[in-house]
């Protein structure tokens, strides 16, 4: 099937969106503007941003620390996302948790991370049992990763989900490492979507690099949770192409894989495939460039001319 | 065993239960709560292990599948760490989950949902988590390591949570009303001990306790003691006896464990002078510790004598009745230490 | 493969012991000898004796709360196990845990139990692991339910023993009950043992009411896992014939599904097949019966005639 | 920062530090203290999350898979539970495992291992369990909610295990090798802000600092600052600023959390009468609320002033600057605190 030009070209803005904010991410880390850690997500633009086309305006997601596709998909703010990078006031947690974390803003059916992984299975398993209880027409959909799948928790919320039928789609982002940690340490399978059958679940295998691919394999998950037929596992396999955070130089991955995965990226073949439909030129491109410059200096310049939180405000906001 | 009479709290006499004549054990008393919540909203459900059809290890919630149905009382995999977060997670639809722990022993196994995630989750982006986990707790009832735990310390450490700890019927429904109600996360610790055996005046109607008020169960001169749960049976008894002898004792029943009723604790230690903290939870650490760390730095002036506790010691709880006997605060030894603080 | 008569005499023993064993216990807490919880076990002799005779004497178990067989299997006397349940100090834990918990003895090669299920699948990982790396042939073996498979720990512990390759055998009872927690609310699968698939592992399916199919069935995984193959998931398919503990008379399970299962009976099929074999007569049976009374009888006596341990040592033994 | 000097101990002068000469951060102390036991004992182990070839989070490990291989430096599944289960496992099987939690935070993963089946196991039956966990916690390193923790005090209150906090490069050291060889299950609180921040002298030979003693950093007669991990130094910086404007103060470094050192606090607050506590944890039921009762309870008649305690507020570690600033209790705070109750 082959996906409408309209949905190609959104996807191309946000991922190309999510990289320049990672890349913007980067260079005020090493300005020291952001401080603290930092976790990029080059590599995973296809994953995240098309499982996050695949949800309609009512689901909910859990996304991880490399799905800033997801994030900006369902309309977080690169303002408020840069603003949270420099503990800023005016970022989603107010400046009180860190890069990624705490991105959370139920308005935007958006669940905000927390470190223990992989706590996105769990929530998200509550919030796809709360509309299956409601009967509503609604599918949460959570992300973890290779790691993460060798939490207790990611056993326990997947059984979750099957024994009540929930409609929930889990996607594991296996980019082959976790931290410094191999698959091999990790697993001893060659799929994480093999575990589908522990649980009574369809599993899915995906090239988490080809946006249409893992765009297809979303929709009919999040179709078939909607439709009342319960929860899928999705495996994207894809590559972490920078280290575990920015101060990992990931010197323990083979040269020669980083090599075969940057010929896969799944921008420049999300951009291959539009020049081949016509939808693409170099022209277009500088466009987008140029607009997305702007979208993020705009965010910075919102971000940098924000306040700091103030310090007297220290012991607010923990109770509701 | 009826001790619940002459409800006070702070330094006066808080409101005496209508009179509806209704008796309940602490049981019934949070069965009916659970009742009247599923009752008045929609959005509040039951979720645990074998508390639908069984009714609960202990019959909590006997009946109350039937009156209300599978989708609101809900029986869950053995599983506690995606129990809580499932209630994490329906919360955030605008549900208000009761989720109980089979024995508050078990709660250390979805420790990270509620520390990490549900603790931290309105902090970090200001959604609240509107959770209710009851735990029935602690020990006398020979038991054993794992099924007579007061663990409760772990929680009032953690900044987020809440912490109710009912010692009466009457406040085992109001503080369940409250907890349910409350937008944050509660952690509910009801005391297995009392289940049966302790029956009181239970209102009909909408009564809350409200979360974070002490209530002073009598009133003295010359010493105060604070407790919680079954421990607050054991001071009154105390507090009789040593009233027969002509001392002038007074009880104070925390009830809220986090956040402490800070102005209540200090009034009665300034008003006596002397206090003794009992809880059967072990000692290092526990609520006591930071009773006796406010009162050291709140009414230092007001002191005539150390600050006492007496406490489970820093061991598991022992199955053998010898042992479980010793290692429970019950009467005697709250007795002897009230008396030497008398004597001090 | 025919097992040996001196094999299945033994069997024979160890399950009638079990049984009459746990027979004098429920006996003892009708009489309020033993006070507080009481598990009985009846419906997995056949399991608990099989999985304990497969072990050679430097293996290590890690038995639950019905698996007095092998406790008995591997040495534990009955009066310690007497004194146990009546709190005693001569109990295994001198009194201070209750019922099956705690009777751990590392010099017959037992764990003792914990509450918190399945801490077995995850501390035999960690004697497995020591085996493994010591280089020593030996094999450690765990056993859960059902109810704790749904236990994020039994999915971490189960992948670990693949990761590393352990000589580990995992039994799991499914005795179709998790207290009131019937199979279809635990899991939405057919077969607990499918899920060995999601470790890379083998899983097997075995009638755990047949004591010489459980024991051919666990005596491959000690062997394979002695021989360096790695960990083997057992699912042994049983029925709890008791409630979950004393005070429960499980209303809930359908009367006919405990008819049926009183037909397979493990104990009765094992004697069957040694009257079958002319290994058992009348006499002998009466005999045997006779005996175990006499072995329960001291136990019970020397049970009932050690001390409570005194008050005094309440604070005891927290720190080695 | 090298205010190691002058160690003391108790009331009296301990024997100062083999002038070895050598002088290593805090962080190569722990390194050292691992590799000395991996070369001194064949059943010491190290396992975690990325401690091989990347040499830890925090590059404590680092050199040490090269040393000794990947058998006894042994890379885990990220799966805390299970992880510490094995250690469990291990030890029965006589191996010292030493596992590495990435950051304290992560601890509580791992929690049932930990409270449940270590903590209780050689009081059940009789099996001690010799495990380390490394807890690499604490803040002021602009990390957030959940890489900031000081969860100690959840520990603390658990009976069975050990928990331990150096402050200096010495007692890193000397306390890890102490806590390897212990019998029982010890929780290692490193504190991460001194890493590569504190720099001081450290032996060379075998030489442990006993689990359950503090030490005295400073001795004074007006007033006790008891603190561990990055406080003392905090401690000590207000010490020596009180003292250039004439007063004298005694910071006391409590070393060990569990079992505290009973002794030595009740010496300090016998001496001089004033008592302020400092920690990062989260004020409530912390290890101040301990200290403060222990001393409410056995120093009262020493007692001129209320016991104070300058802890992180009851909130989790927030990320921005000025939040974290204003929540880590630092010398400004400390020194309010103190110039107060010397007022008092
Ligand atoms: C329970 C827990 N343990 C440890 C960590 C520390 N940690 C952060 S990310 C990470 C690796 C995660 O790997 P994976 O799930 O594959 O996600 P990836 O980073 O590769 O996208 C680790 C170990 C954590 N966040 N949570
Ligand atoms: C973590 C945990 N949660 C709850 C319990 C309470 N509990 C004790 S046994 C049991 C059922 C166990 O079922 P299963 O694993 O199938 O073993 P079975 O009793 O059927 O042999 C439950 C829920 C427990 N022991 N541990
Ligand atoms: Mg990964
Ligand atoms: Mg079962």
């Amino acid at each position: 099937m082959e996906l409408h030009p309209d949905l190609l070209i959104r996807a191309h803005y946000y991922m190309r969106l999510a990289r320049a904010l990672d890349d913007r991410g980067t260079f005020l880390h090493k300005q020291s503007k952001i401080v603290g850690g930092y976790f990029s997500q080059i590599g995973h633009e296809a994953i995240s941003v098309a499982a996050g086309l695949a949800l309609g305006p009512d689901d909910v997601a859990a996304p991880m620390h490399r799905d800033l596709g997801t994030y900006l998909v369902r309309g977080l703010h690169p303002r408020r996302i840069l603003a949270q990078y420099l503990g800023r006031s005016t970022g989603v947690s107010l400046g009180r948790d860190a890069n990624l974390h705490g991105m959370g803003d139920l308005s935007l059916g958006l669940i905000g991370f927390i470190s223990h992984l992989p706590a996105s299975t769990g929530v998200i398993a509550g919030v796809a049992h709360a509309f299956k209880l409601r009967g509503e027409p609604r599918v949460a959909m959570c992300f973890f990763g290779d790691g993460s799948a060798s939490q207790g928790l990611a056993h326990e919320a997947l059984n979750w989900a099957s024994v009540f039928q929930l409609p929930m789609v889990a996607i594991c982002e296996n980019n082959q490492f976790a931290y410094s940690t191999p698959l091999s340490r990790q697993m001893n399978i060659a799929n994480i979507a093999d575990r589908a059958a522990a649980y009574g679940i369809p599993g899915v295998i995906v090239d988490g690099n080809d946006f249409c691919a893992v765009y297809q394999a979303t929709c009919a998950a999040v179709e078939r949770a909607r439709a009342g037929g319960g929860p899928t596992l999705i495996e994207c396999k894809t590559m972490r192409m920078r280290g575990h955070a920015i101060h990992d130089n990931q010197a323990y991955v083979p040269k020669a894989l980083l090599e075969e995965w940057a010929t896969r990226d799944p921008l420049a073949r999300l951009e291959a495939t539009l020049r081949a439909r016509g939808l693409l030129d170099d022209d277009a491109l500088a466009a987008l460039h140029a607009r997305i410059e702007r979208e993020l200096d705009d965010a910075q310049a919102f971000a940098e001319a924000s306040p700091y939180p103030e310090p007297g405000t220290v012991r607010d906001g923990v109770y509701a | 065993m009826t001790w619940d009479e002459g409800l006070h709290r702070g330094a006066q006499v808080v409101a005496d239960i209508p009179a509806t004549g209704r008796e309940l054990t602490y049981l019934e008393a949070i069965r009916d709560a659970l009742r009247f919540e599923l009752r008045r909203d929609p959005n509040v459900l039951l979720m645990g292990e074998d508390i639908g059809i069984y009714g609960g290890a202990f019959k909590v919630t006997q009946g109350l599948i039937e009156e209300f149905g599978e989708a609101r009382v809900i029986d869950t995999p053995m599983a506690e760490l995606a129990m809580i977060y499932a209630a994490i997670g329906m919360s955030f639809q605008g549900f208000r989950p009761v989720v109980e722990m089979q024995f508050a022993d078990f709660i250390s196994t979805g420790f990270d949902a509620i520390v990490q995630f549900a603790a931290t989750n309105h902090y970090r982006w200001g959604q609240p988590v509107p959770i209710t986990i009851r735990a029935p707790g602690a020990g006398g009832l020979r038991a054993g390591p794992f099924h007579s735990q007061s663990n409760e310390a772990w929680f009032v450490h953690t900044p987020g949570l809440k912490v109710v700890a009912p010692a009466t019927p009457a406040d085992a429904r109001g503080l369940l009303l409250s907890a349910i109600r409350d937008p944050n996360p509660v952690i509910y610790y009801e005391t297995k001990y009392l289940y049966r055996s302790l029956k009181g005046p239970v209102p009909e109607d909408d009564v809350t306790v409200p979360i974070g008020e002490a209530a002073l169960r009598r009133a003295g001169e010359e010493l105060s003691i604070i407790a919680y749960g079954a421990m607050v049976g054991e001071a009154l008894a105390v507090a009789n006896q040593l009233d027969a002898e002509g001392h002038s004792v007074e009880v104070l029943d925390l009830r809220t464990l986090k956040p402490l009723d800070e102005a209540a604790i200090l009034a009665t230690a300034r008003r006596t002078g002397k206090v003794l903290i009992v809880h059967e939870a072990n000692r290092t650490c526990g609520v006591g510790a930071e009773v006796a760390a406010l009162i050291a730095a709140g009414a230092f002036e007001h002191l005539d004598g150390p600050i006492t506790r007496v406490a489970g010691p820093d061991t598991p709880v022992p199955y053998s009745p010898p042992l479980e006997d010793a290692h429970r605060p019950a009467a005697p030894a709250i007795l002897e230490a009230a008396r030497d603080l008398l004597a001090y």
